[in-house]
């Protein structure tokens, strides 16, 4: 596959939603040992609304769906989850205006200024435990694996699961983990976990193209 | 889950609509989105005074809305910051013109979203400031980490700065008072039980029978230690006592002493507590010029207590003293 | 047991200690024997309001002492009601010359402990009456037994008749205006959890996780039905009917609406059943001219709630309304 | 044994004491099931005051002495049995004002006064599962005991010990039990109880005459 297309930009969307529904309660209890269990339950809620908003108003371009999504995030999530990926979908959206379709590497490009906006917002640099942490990897993976879309995208859903893992010995310095210390080492990080699986949604929807 | 709701979704809402009819002389709620506002709000020429985050800590924040106190409240999920769009229709809900102040904890999801909040009322050229508190000493802060979290000193920030914004003071004046409120009250929470999250539907954390978690927050987090159960002296020097050598507290000061309930902790408890700390302020030098005892800032239905020291000056004392008209907070009016 | 305390034997006598530190300004205890006054007690020409009852009820009673409401409290030991010559001593201690009037729980133990007491200050030459609170209509009342429990209504009754007393009442008019206010309330309460007895160190009954008592008082006793844990709604219901067809409430009628929590129940919840008891008033036609939501009468940290429904009519909404000065209700002033 | 001395008055009041101590979590527990859970601290508080009292002021005669003991129970108990057993013993101090020893006649007549008393105070009649039948049946007991008080006090004793099983199949109508309707049947009395201790007690100290 050699694009990424609006129908998939809407698969994907609509696939992570029922990933993140489906392991709610797994990134709520990810988030009660580190941080105040609400993380799947956020996830959920927020894309359970945008489902909904896309299903009355099925946007015409990647551009208008990205922003539409963030903007539901940004409305629905709440915590640390809403303003960061809020922030990261409506960044998407402005670099997609008025597209159908993008290759790799502008999903590349799309996705590190997603990764940007998140890093300028939340302040969190490699090694925090956050978000930053899964997508960081991922993104590097994907400007590695040439420019079959599905195969880029698998690749890079394979490192932000990796990485996901790679969370439990750190110590978190960002968001309500960093409250705990040195306690909040042995625990995967809930924030870098959704990622994994939105980065894995995003692989599943390329591949079937 | 043993709880008095009707199902876990509906717990805001249903809340909400409990607040409207109960005191709907002094507050009207907006249900989309979700905010308290005070009845009589904007009120022109007076800086509108907003905070808000997760639900699960009432009465904070909707039961401080009110004369003397909050022009708005912004109610998130349980534990779950609010969004944006909350923040920015309430503030412009009770904007009276000498602009709005936000009044913060320090949570990142709570910054982020009053920041996003702050952005779009000055879009529509409304004058934004914001305080925060990030009082609990429990936390090890650093320039690498989100700081430190804001707890009990928020319920006193909501009263003093509600004072002095009742009082006529510009939104400069109070984001200084609030920063200088913000650098010199500290506060300490412990658990003897965890909480349970409505939509979890199990406790946050498990404790042994002997087991209490020291350093606690407001969000059923586990706290920074799990320690053996102790004695209500013991518990209550052990929060004094980093309370007392953070900021430092010196021997001669005055101060406001705030013993509160994490929710599920009887009055009776709590006096106990208050006896002790007042005993240890005292033996430390300390003045208590005024006080609080009660469940004002919790955490659910959690057992537990936390303990907030405020250095008091005479201007304080007299914005403590003010007439306050809140469901939660009443005096002199 | 988890609980913020020393030692069990030391619990009324630390909460005491710790209700003397927080509020001097208003109260002074005395230790020997036990009571909490009116720091301006006694006030000359007042009648002097005492109630007092077992401790664990916070912040019932020593929580109303103060302007407006009552001039002494008497605690007993945790759920035991407190001896004649607390109240003796008490009673002599807030006397202004216009005689005493006891507020007393229908509890045969209370009952009988403040009739001594009445005996005792009638050979001092001091005029005593008595109003009772048998409000709890979970109890059946019949001639051959004890009666009804007194519960919620006494948070009321206290307020109502203090504001009455500060008005300059005398002593046969406050019993003639206690008695119609104990002939025009009623209450239920309900559990979700036991509570424990600090010196038992165990509950007062066994629960299981999807069982509530209904029916209870506030003494850790059992409920007069155990039933399925059911919702909210469904729990206000199951309160709000018996209450309401007991006396019975007819539509058209003004109401003071009370939704207390039994210690342990946050007010997020409370707030979820006040909404559900508002509109059953509402549609039972009777109007809400006022209302108290929060732990006002507790069963130490037990889980639950319980409803108070007091018939009001223009003397009661003022003397509701007039200023209210201790350490658990506090307004006007 | 033909009298009843001032030293076994206050032996009864020492060994009640004991007794009581002993059995307060026992009273507790019965007082829990169908009451508030205090009577066994509140009795043994009562009593161990009642102890200190005797020690730093020993009374002069049996009369003294149940006064003593009265007052002590009435500012100590607190609850319903504290005016109930306070006001007893005051009774029996009534009818012994200056007395050195009592006959089996005058223990029996005294022990009718207190009952009578407590009957006054509380309302209670036969059944309704009070102190009330516990004193009774055994009051009876000794009256056709015959004179000596060893042997009355014994058959009384066995006779409240009795009782206050008997009490476990009624429902109460009086104290806080009554609060439970129907659920009160199946509990033994804790107030029947203390009144079968405290007659244990009184046929112990007068054995060992
Ligand atoms: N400053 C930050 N930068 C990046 N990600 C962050 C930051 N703070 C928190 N996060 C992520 O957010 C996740 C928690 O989200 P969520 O539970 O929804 O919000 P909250 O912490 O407000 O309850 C964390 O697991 C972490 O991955
Ligand atoms: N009216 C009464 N007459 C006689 N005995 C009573 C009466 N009411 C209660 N009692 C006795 O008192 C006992 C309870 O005493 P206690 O637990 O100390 O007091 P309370 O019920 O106030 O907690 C009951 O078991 C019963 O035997
Ligand atoms: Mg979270
Ligand atoms: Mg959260
Ligand atoms: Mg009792
Ligand atoms: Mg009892």
């Amino acid at each position: 596959m050699d694009t990424f297309k609006l129908e998939q930009a809407r698969s994907w969307i609509l696939t992570a939603a029922a990933a993140l529904e489906k392991n709610s309660a797994l990134l709520c209890d990810l988030d009660a040992a580190i941080g105040d269990g609400d993380h799947g339950a956020n996830m959920a809620r927020g894309f359970s609304a945008v489902v909904k908003k896309m299903e009355t108003n099925p946007p015409a371009d990647i551009g208008a769906l990205f922003k539409s999504v963030g903007m539901t995030l940004l409305s629905t999530v709440g915590g640390a989850a809403g303003p960061l990926y809020g922030g990261f979908f409506l960044e998407l959206g402005k670099q997609t205006v008025g597209k159908q379709e993008l290759d790799a590497a502008m999903l590349v490009s799309i996705l590190e200024a997603g990764l940007a906006d998140i890093k300028r917002r939340g302040k969190a640099e490699l090694g925090d435990k956050t978000i930053v942490d899964a997508l960081t990897p991922a993104i590097e993976t994907m400007k590695g694996a040439g420019s079959d879309v599905a195969a880029a995208t698998r690749a890079a859903a394979e490192t932000a699961r990796d990485a996901a893992v790679k969370t439990i010995p750190l110590l978190a310095r960002k968001g309500r983990a960093s409250y705990l210390g040195e306690r909040s080492i042995g625990h995967q990080d809930p924030g870098a976990t959704s990622t994994a699986l939105l980065m894995e949604s995003l692989a599943e929807v390329s591949a079937k193209a | 889950m043993k709880k008095l709701i009707n199902s876990p979704e509906n717990v805001v809402r249903e809340e909400l609509e409990g607040i409207q009819l109960a005191h709907g002389d002094i507050v009207r709620v907006s249900f989309d989105p979700f905010y308290v506002a005070r009845k009589d709000a904007p009120i022109k020429g007076k800086v509108g005074l907003v905070s808000g985050g997760g639900s699960g800590h009432e009465p904070m924040h909707g039961g401080f809305v009110g004369l003397g106190m909050l022009d708005a409240a912004c109610p998130g999920h349980v534990f779950t910051s609010p969004t944006p769009d909350q923040m920015f229709e309430a503030s412009k809900a009770v904007n009276g013109g000498a602009g709005i102040l936000h009044i913060v904890k320090n949570y990142t999801g709570d910054v982020m979203n009053f920041d996003l909040a702050a952005d779009m009322l000055r879009e529509e050229k409304i004058d934004v400031a914001s305080v925060l508190t990030d009082d609990d000493v429990a936390v090890q802060d650093s320039l690498y980490t989100a700081g430190r979290r804001g707890v009990g000193l928020t319920v006193l920030m909501e009263k003093l700065l509600g004072a002095a914004a009742e009082k006529g003071m510009d939104l400069a004046q109070l984001k200084a008072l609030g920063d200088s409120i913000r650098a010199t009250g500290r506060s300490m929470g412990m658990a003897l039980t965890p909480c349970t999250v409505p939509h979890a539907g199990k406790p946050s954390f498990e404790l042994g029978e002997n087991e209490m978690e020291v350093g606690i927050g407001i969000h059923g987090e586990p706290g920074r230690k799990r320690v053996s159960l102790a004695s209500a002296d013991e518990i209550t020097q052990m929060l004094m006592e980093p309370i007392l050598s953070d900021l430092p507290f010196k021997s001669g000061e005055s101060i406001i002493l705030f013993v509160n309930g994490m929710g599920g902790t009887p009055l009776i408890e709590l006096y106990i507590v208050y006896r002790r700390a007042a005993q240890i302020a005292e033996k430390h030098g300390l003045k208590i010029v005024r006080n609080l005892v009660g469940s004002y800032i919790t955490s659910l239905e959690m057992a537990g207590t936390s303990i907030t020291v405020l250095r008091a000056n005479d201007n304080l004392i007299s914005l403590w003293d003010a007439p306050v008209k809140t469901a939660g907070l009443r005096w002199g009016i």
